[in-house]
């Protein structure tokens, strides 16, 4: 089953757009609303949008299923080894080494209401951004998943 | 001997390795009775164990099945069983039913009692 | 006493949304709408859970551009993200349930989905 | 230098070991099945090395304190902190039973899993589902938050439904999937409300700040109710069991027997918010919490028992024996709640059966285990669990039989096995608080040896039958994840006295002492 034309190439014009708006929300997400798995969702929004638009055979040709799965695993272990990181720092679990260091999102905040800088908060960005793949691949392995019903019944 | 202690248990003791001691002796006694019996009999030359007199059952097709073990006990509660089984109805609403149920009961027991 | 009122609102639509989805889950025979129904509740246990976090002048504790220092604690909204997150693996699943059930059994009745009974 | 570097984060590690297992089994495993299963078996024993050397540090040094994200981990709060909001592990004596429970047996149903297991597709998943179910029951059982414990529990029932539903069965797996995952939701949904009602007074979600400051209004009362219910239907109480059978029976053996040990962390987060949440208030009619339990596990103990008779699935029937044992440990820890403001009672038999209830907690964990995994090994080998259709199994598989006689005889409370030390604790102690319940369990006994007499005549005993003579003994990993669980069956019922002392009666001092939980965070009131 597919859309017209039109529609395919909107969603073609927006999946990118998609994709690029949901990493802002993810690397912004200790500043402003959002986070890891707003982020990671709106990401996969944009393989919803896609799967709308073509055929879901076209897009499993684009988006692999075992593509996501490894993004799905990195994502998490990205977010466990960042909370592991903290005990070889003398940290428990989950410290935050790396704020108030100066280095990586080490610039102490700024008191007060302010404008918000990105290179703040230490752990918090990199789990945020663990989040965001991890969601990503999981969301849109779910929704590839409960879509793949409609190539069955379409066909006769 | 540390490790093998009297369980204690308020008002009882058990100690399993006196039980089991006693389980020893039971086993001695078994064996003993068993060594009084004939010790000519060897199996299959003909001749059979004295138990009845009866002809011995054959043993194949002798299982008895699961459910008709315990048919007097079910028999006796019918009553019960009518009543209970049928509360196991399988249907996920009913499950709930129950849950939120309880928790209505309990609710009005916390705030009035 | 409008004001008092309004603040009450919350609580009034989470006993609401609560009795919808319990009457979805219970009065309901078919799996999906009560897989709705269930999802009406969480809802309404989220709503609730923000609706606890609200103080009055306090405003929302995001650093950038604030009007003023004064900011509510966001414990309730990082509660309520938690058991959105929770509440969306969860409904995932159970309808990805729903459809296999349905591939199976050819229904979504659930006073016919009771192979497992006694 | 490692040794101390590793035992100071035992409690992060608990959770971060079966998580890393759990997370990096889709790429282990497209190495190959070998690699997979040793990844498995290094996963398992890593967690079970873990949890054992937690326990046993809880137990030597006492309260183990774990607070995440803190400068240092032992960072307590200060007693008036007006936001006590910190995500920590509290692992007291308690907790420390559990998670001897969660490990040992975690061990044992992982190395069964590995063969039993084998035949299937799609193992990457299923393994890390079962590490995520691991992990969530050693979260809710760590956790000294009330929050954390919400997560956890949602955790452990998500993997949990998704684990009973993973061999779709021609949909009746997902069937009684969807009912687990349904109930628990539900369940999870009102505590979640609980735990709103709570910090909306209290702004508190650490469950010692949260027992300091609690005042015991009506809306608490509510709170109690909505947390009570939910974990007694966890945990498959009657009239909340009906899911039980049906998760139990058709679930993959393994997840079953770990099932079990999930039902008891729900067990466990009953007793922590009846004795620690709630325990001080002089308000608070511990009687009517406590008859709640005790009536509660009368009804489980009966009604499971004369449920499982007529049963003809044997995993079935397992599972209604489940709910029926569950109602013996509330039994006893009921009784301990009932007398527990009266000092001398709870002197002379109150602290008895709530012994008697916390030893039958690991106990059962074990033997029910086993004979989960002895009905799995059954069906792996014969292919059905009509107790109608199996016959003369004994001849070909004579291991499997000796360890389904041991978890029998330990589940009817035959001496010399575990069962019948736990339910010795039990008889005598509730025996002096009313007669009658004490008769009741002794029946309930003996109903349990009857039917297990007939689940072995209907599986074990009788002729060679025909259509099994291809049947042979279970491979030497399932034999091993058994023989585990039955060496502590054997173990624990040949020499009891050194598990209550060490275990048992820690785990009732830590149930029963409110202000020592409360003043290992708050540095005392």
């Amino acid at each position: 089953m597919k859309m017209t034309k039109i529609v395919r190439t909107t969603a073609d014009v927006f999946y990118p757009f998609c994709l690029v708006f949901g990493l802002y929300v993810v690397i912004h997400g200790h500043l402003t609303p959002g986070g890891g798995f707003q982020g990671g969702a709106v990401m996969a929004t944009g393989a919803a949008l896609l799967i709308v638009a073509h055929a879901y055979t076209d897009v499993t040709r684009r988006i692999r299923k075992t593509a996501l799965k490894i993004l799905e695993a990195i994502g998490l272990m990205m977010f466990l080894f960042a909370g592991l990181s903290g005990i070889l720092f003398e940290r428990p679990f989950m410290g935050n080494w790396m704020a108030l260091t100066g280095k990586l999102f080490g610039t102490p905040v700024a008191h007060g209401p302010n404008p918000g800088d990105l290179n703040t908060a230490g752990l918090l960005p990199l789990l945020n951004l663990g989040v965001g793949i991890e969601v990503l691949g999981g969301l849109t392995i779910i929704l590839l998943y409960m879509l793949s019903g409609i190539k069955e019944e379409k066909q006769p | 001997m540390d490790f093998f202690q009297t369980l204690q248990t308020g008002a009882g003791a058990w100690n399993p390795l006196l039980w089991l001691l006693a389980l020893a002796v039971a086993l001695g006694v078994a064996l003993a009775i068993r060594s009084r019996g004939r010790k000519d009999f060897r199996e299959g030359d003909g001749r059979k164990p004295f138990i009845s007199g009866n002809e011995e059952p054959e043993n194949a097709g002798g299982h008895v099945p699961a459910s008709n073990l315990y048919w007097g006990f079910l028999e006796s509660l019918k009553g019960y069983y009518a009543r209970l089984v049928p509360l196991h109805t399988g249907v996920p609403t009913d499950y709930v039913v129950w849950l939120l149920g309880v928790m209505a009961l309990m609710l009005v027991v916390a705030l009035v009692v | 006493m409008t004001t008092e009122l309004l603040l009450k609102l919350p609580y009034f639509t989470v006993v609401v949304l609560t009795l919808l989805g319990l009457a979805a889950m219970i009065f309901k025979r078919n799996l999906i709408k009560i897989l709705m129904g269930l999802s009406l509740m969480e809802s309404a246990v989220n709503l609730f859970l923000v609706a606890t976090g609200y103080r009055t002048g306090g405003v929302a504790p995001i650093f950038t551009n604030a009007p003023s220092p004064h900011m509510t604690l966001p414990t309730v909204q990082a509660l309520t993200l938690t058991s959105i997150v929770i509440g969306v693996a969860t409904s995932a699943m159970m309808l990805s349930f729903a459809m296999v059930i349905y591939k199976k059994y050819g229904t979504v009745d659930a006073d016919k989905v009771k192979k497992l009974k006694g | 230098m490692m040794d101390t570097f590793v035992m100071r984060h035992l409690p992060a590690l608990l959770i971060a070991v079966p998580l890393f297992a759990a997370f990096l089994m889709p790429l282990v495993g497209s190495l190959g099945p070998k690699v997979r299963s040793a990844w498995v078996f290094l996963g398992a024993l890593a967690t079970a090395a873990v949890g054992l050397a937690l326990a046993g540090k809880v137990l030597a040094t006492g309260t183990v304190l774990y607070v995440f994200g803190a400068a240092i981990p032992q960072q307590t709060l200060p007693p008036d902190a007006a936001f006590p909001i910190r995500i920590m592990f509290q692992v007291d004596a308690l907790s420390a039973l559990m998670v001897v429970i969660a490990s040992l047996s975690s061990l044992g149903i992982a190395i069964y899993s590995l063969a039993a297991e084998s035949k299937q597709s799609g193992l990457e998943t299923f393994y890390a589902m079962l590490f995520l179910l691991i992990a969530g029951v050693l979260g809710m059982v760590a956790t000294g938050d009330l929050f954390n414990f919400f997560v956890f529990l949602e955790i452990s029932s998500l993997a949990g439904a998704a684990l009973v539903a993973y061999r779709v069965d021609d949909g009746v797996a997902v069937e009684a999937g969807l009912k687990y995952a349904l109930l628990s939701t539900v369940g999870a949904l009102a505590v979640l409300t609980a735990i709103g009602i709570l910090f909306a007074q209290y702004n508190a979600l650490n469950l010692a700040s949260l027992a300091n400051r609690l005042q015991f209004t009506a809306l608490d009362q509510v709170a109690l109710v909505l947390l009570v219910v939910p974990l007694a239907m966890k945990c498959g109480a009657v009239p909340m069991h009906f899911w039980t059978p049906d998760t139990y029976a058709t679930a993959p053996s393994s997840v079953t027997a770990f099932l079990v040990v999930s039902s008891q962390a729900s067990l466990y987060g009953l007793f922590r918010i009846l004795f620690t949440l709630y325990g001080h208030l002089v308000q608070f009619s511990w009687a009517t919490f406590g008859w709640f339990l005790i009536v509660l596990g009368v009804l489980s103990m009966f009604v499971g028992v004369t449920m499982a008779i007529p049963q003809k699935d044997v995993k079935r029937l397992m599972a209604y024996h489940a709910v029926s044992q569950t109602g013996y440990m509330l039994l006893g820890v009921g009784v301990g709640l009932a007398v527990l403001g009266d000092a001398d009672a709870l002197a002379q038999y109150g602290k008895t059966a709530m012994a008697g209830g916390l030893f039958h907690v690991i106990n059962h964990a074990m033997y029910k285990g086993l004979l989960f995994l002895t009905a799995g090994a059954v069906f792996y080998r014969a292919g059905t669990r009509n107790l109608n259709k199996l016959g003369g199994l004994g001849h070909d598989m004579p291991w499997t039989m000796v360890f389904f006689m041991i978890g029998a005889l330990a589940i009817a409370g035959v001496p010399p096995f575990n069962g019948f030390a736990s339910k010795l604790l039990i008889y005598e102690s509730v025996f002096r608080f009313s007669p009658f319940l004490s008769i009741v369990a002794m029946l309930v006994s003996i109903l349990t040896l009857a039917s297990f007499v007939k689940v072995f005549h209907a599986m074990f005993l009788g002729p060679r039958r025909a259509e099994f003579a291809a049947v042979r003994e279970v491979p030497a990993p399932m034999l091993a994840g058994m023989a585990l669980l039955a060496v502590f069956v054997v173990v624990a019922g040949l020499a009891p006295q050194p598990f209550v002392d060490h275990l048992i009666v820690p785990a009732v001092d830590a149930v029963i002492d409110r202000a020592g939980y409360v003043a290992a965070i708050l540095g005392g009131r």
